[in-house]
């Protein structure tokens, strides 16, 4: 970087401290906020001193490359549903990365013969990683956008092509350091970009959150690694910070749904492929529906409910009538109780947010596992539009794409009752035998009608 | 090669920093926390303004203002969405309009709801 | 100045790690943690060895020697006796002689002693 | 530093490594040991590595003089009795202050001249830091060791000694720039000393601990700015470092005894003197004390007993004693608990390390907060050895010197027993308002003796 004059640096410094901050302000409940404007602060600051110190050609054309990126970036952060946050964020590291990637091939196009191999190398490191993220990301986003099967997508010899595929994306890059040839660097570019590809087909849906976060922290060594090569340091600390942080939080996050990293990226290569088990298979077993006025009279008389939320709560909106349902039983004296599970719905946290939103009390949360200590002793477990978290075959299934992850043990209590739309399954796509248990009542409809009903039932018995 | 010790060291520390900042968070803020890290490597922004600032060519500059482009929708798009996620964890802070009818029925303690 | 704009980061750096690798400590560890950080700083023996080998006339050669004396009775000091201090929290993994007859009517489970 | 050969830098990374790793580790009991044994293990690769790799004169005499270091260090580490660690630590600290001092103004005598001003300001401040600590540690040292009062040393316009004397410090220290003067340097290092000695004189001997950890922060601060003198990145990482972590510790210490850093370093000015409230001034009050049978008939006779152990038990080295009597009264059927104060005795943890070595359960420990909240429930509060740790003036005289550190309220018990040798005040040097309680009995003696007569009154009932 040109603008060496110290207080550019000492700015940049201050940039990268506020981007400390950030991280350790949005790691507790009270902070996240302020942190998140810190952050922004700082990454303000940055640009701002780069448009100002740096001698820069093309100053016109790089504003309007910036008003077009504001244009596009604020209206979709904007106007995205809740729900559709967690594809908008990997949409948005996607094309960090592509721009970590492109930062780096420009700088080789323009010095790549002059610079030291370890300088070539960083290059070649950014160009690699920083596609995989781009395409990365962009099956990740179709998986939860559900443009996409949201199951694992194995081939035969998937495998070998993938592991293949990554040789090659290796070696191509290391010929780069004898040869400093241009053509070989995009070559690695293509190969990276298949690389991307490859590397999340096989992840379930449900790991997708996951995996995610993995592609974050890898935009992160990516940027610290264009930042080598530029000779920057806010761009090394920063990237380095996002790399670490992002590795820890991928394995909390992998650790919350009871999986290992490994598993969630290879699992689908070594577990018995799946394909044949979908709902419609195990569809002709019995199942017994209800109707609104059965579901009331077996709430109103039970001792506790234990409300299960799930994805279906949050597309119908239903949130303000579950609770309005929860308070007519209250009134009648039943104890009821709403079982939180932390990837319920499409983002972590998804659930509490709209709960919160319905003012239910913080102390009507369980997590999950006071809610499974608290379940024998339930009457009725009342799955609203949940699905996978409440499936049984998470704990005996091995074969199962969701094996292993905790589950709500809605089958511990003496009763449960479904309100969903259909027999379909949920977003891992697979069966859910508890939709067959001799103690489930099926209430078919809409989550928010379905409540509606059962309201005005309780109140009529 | 002093210099390049010291960007390792560097790197080191902010590797042990970004382990360390992170220790212990609860699930529910994982997704702003992805998030805001997301934008935190938008700053990438900069090294694309300068790798601009010096193309020479089409093909460089090209690349370059696309690196710009995308590098400014991840920096800013990410914070504003981190930005609209948290807003959404603190309802009782704001009054909004969806508590409707229920909000006087509401039965705890309202600090205990800060606690999420 | 770019050196020292690094050296500056380096501090700042270290400035956090420091503050967030002691983010919580059970009291019961403040002194030995107080004795282990400080034979850490006894590390300045390095630049006193280096002082001391580029010293030239009776002052310079005194002053650093002397230098070398301090910090090594800092950094080997400060080690032992912090490894001393540790080695006595743990008496329940090794049977010392001091336990002596009482050592059979000891109640509960060993391993809740290693929470100390 | 002159050996900038690439291996040399990459085994000084990897000492600072070890460093924070062995940091982590010590705040954590269960990788305490290891974490220190990692320091250690960084510390012998980096002076190897400084004494292979650097061009050094004088080789015979640096070796000479690590010997001479290693011959005095180990054996006081050695030999030092439990009781006396804080103080040895702070010796160490303050001859690393020293050595740090004389490295920074060795480094000056050699080329101050030529340096740029940013060095020789570092250079005046690791001259002034570390001088400040040597001296201020070896007043703690002659503090805790008892070679002078443990009280506040206060005298007439003090405070306006040390502010003058703080701003000579400055004042010379900043002339030493422009001038270069070596003679100056000097004269800042004398200043140094005598503010270090006056920093620390009115701190009270109870908070003194503290003050340990505060210089030790000084003295990584110092040892960082003696790095940027020599341009070595290990020693400013490792001075910040400890500086950092050692300004968190004296923040956690400072709480654990409920003060203020300020209040600390500056309350003894600012208080009511305490000069004249000495024991002996009050000694002429009533005093109820008991024999061993009297006292024995108390504790069999009680369904709960706490042990409430201080600075005595260690003196008498009577923790075994103190556990016997816990076993014999548990056989007649007494619930027996131990109350555990984190300042009870000379240094943090010193009664659990005691309890430990008796085999003391430690289901059996009762922290301050848990021993507080069951002592009402609590027949015979049996103080052995402790003293400051139970008084409540701490609770109610602001002017006292321990006004405000929280206590165990041994009175809140149905009668207290205090196993001491006199009326001889604690630590604090002031009256313990407790000893002429009415509900108070004194048995007076050696805590082993008193204990075992105890023991054999209780087998005898
Ligand atoms: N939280 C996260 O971070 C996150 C992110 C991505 C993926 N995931 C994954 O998403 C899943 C979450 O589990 P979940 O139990 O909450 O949801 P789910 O398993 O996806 O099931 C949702 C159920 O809601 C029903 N539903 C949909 N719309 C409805 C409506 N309007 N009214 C009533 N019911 C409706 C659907 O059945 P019908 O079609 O029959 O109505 C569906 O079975 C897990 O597999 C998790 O791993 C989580
Ligand atoms: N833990 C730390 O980190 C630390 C470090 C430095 C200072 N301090 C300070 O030290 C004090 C600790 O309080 P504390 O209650 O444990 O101790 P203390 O207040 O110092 O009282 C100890 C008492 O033990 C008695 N004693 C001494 N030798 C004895 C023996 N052989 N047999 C029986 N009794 C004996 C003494 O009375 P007689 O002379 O009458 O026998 C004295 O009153 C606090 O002020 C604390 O702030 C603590």
């Amino acid at each position: 970087m040109s603008g060496s004059d110290t207080w550019v640096q000492l700015a940049y410094l201050v940039a990268a401290t506020c981007f400390i901050v950030a991280l350790k302000g949005l790691s507790a409940p009270r902070t996240a906020r302020t942190g998140n404007l810190l952050g922004a602060a700082g990454a303000v600051l940055a640009v701002t001193v780069a448009l100002v110190s740096e001698d820069l050609d093309h100053l016109p054309l790089i504003i309007a490359a910036m008003a077009i990126g504001v244009a596009v970036g604020v209206p979709a952060a904007r106007r995205v549903p809740m729900t559709g946050m967690p594809q908008l964020v990997a949409m948005f590291n996607g094309v960090g990365g592509g721009a970590a990637a492109a930062v780096a091939f420009v700088e080789f196009l323009r010095s790549g013969d002059d610079d030291p191999v370890a300088v070539v190398l960083a290059t070649v490191f950014s160009v690699v990683v920083g596609c995989v993220s781009l395409t990365g990301s962009l099956v990740t986003f179709a998986k939860l956008q559900e443009l996409m099967t949201t199951r694992p997508v194995v081939f035969p010899g998937g495998r070998f092509v993938s592991a293949g595929v990554a040789a090659v994306t290796v070696g191509l890059g290391l010929a780069v350091a004898p040869t400093r040839s241009e053509g070989l660097l995009a070559a690695v570019a293509v190969a990276g970009l298949a690389s991307g590809v490859l590397f999340v087909l096989p992840v379930g849906g449900a790991d997708v959150p996951v995996v995610i976060s993995l592609l974050n922290a890898f935009t992160g060594l990516t940027v610290a690694a264009s930042g080598y090569v530029l000779d920057s340091t806010l761009l090394i600390v920063a990237g380095t910070l996002v790399g670490a942080a992002g590795t820890v939080l991928t394995r909390l996050m992998a650790a919350a749904m009871g999986r290992s990293i490994a598993s969630i990226l290879f699992g689908a290569f070594t577990t018995v492929s799946t394909a044949g088990t979908t709902g419609s298979a195990t569809s002709t077993r019995p199942v017994r529906s209800g109707g609104p006025e059965d579901v009331a009279i077996l709430l109103a008389y039970a001792r506790r409910v234990v409300i299960i939320p799930g994805y279906g709560l949050a597309v119908a909106q239903a949130q303000h009538t579950v609770k309005e349902l929860a308070d007519v039983l209250m009134a009648r004296g039943v104890r009821v109780m709403y079982g939180v599970h932390a990837v319920a719905g499409r983002m972590p946290g998804h659930m509490n947010v709209l709960l919160a939103e319905a003012r239910v009390p913080y102390s009507q949360l369980e997590e999950m596992d006071q809610a499974n200590s608290d379940m024998p002793a339930t009457d009725v477990a009342l799955v609203v539009g949940a699905n996978d978290v409440v499936n049984p075959s998470a704990r005996t299934e091995t074969g199962s794409p969701i094996f292993g992850m905790p589950i709500i043990d809605a089958d511990a209590a003496r009763n449960v009752v479904f309100l969903k739309r259909s027999m379909r399954p949920g977003f891992a796509g697979i069966d859910n035998p508890l939709l067959y248990d001799p103690k489930t009542t099926m209430l078919f409809g809409d989550a928010k009608d379905s409540l509606a009903k059962l309201v005005a039932a309780v109140k009529a018995l | 090669m002093t210099g390049d010790i010291e960007l390792l060291t560097i790197f080191v520390l902010s590797v042990f920093v970004g382990f360390e900042v992170i220790s212990k968070v609860s699930p529910i803020l994982h997704t702003p926390l992805m998030s805001g890290a997301n934008a935190i490597h938008g700053v990438i922004l900069v090294g694309a303004i300068v790798v601009a600032g010096q193309a020479e060519g089409a093909l460089q500059i090209g690349l370059a203002l696309i690196a710009v482009v995308l590098a400014t929708i991840n920096m800013v798009g990410g914070f504003v969405v981190t930005d609209r996620m948290l807003e959404m964890f603190r309802p009782s802070d704001r009054r909004r309009a969806g508590g409707s009818a229920d909000e006087q029925t509401q039965l705890p303690t309202p600090t205990s709801r800060d606690d999420r």
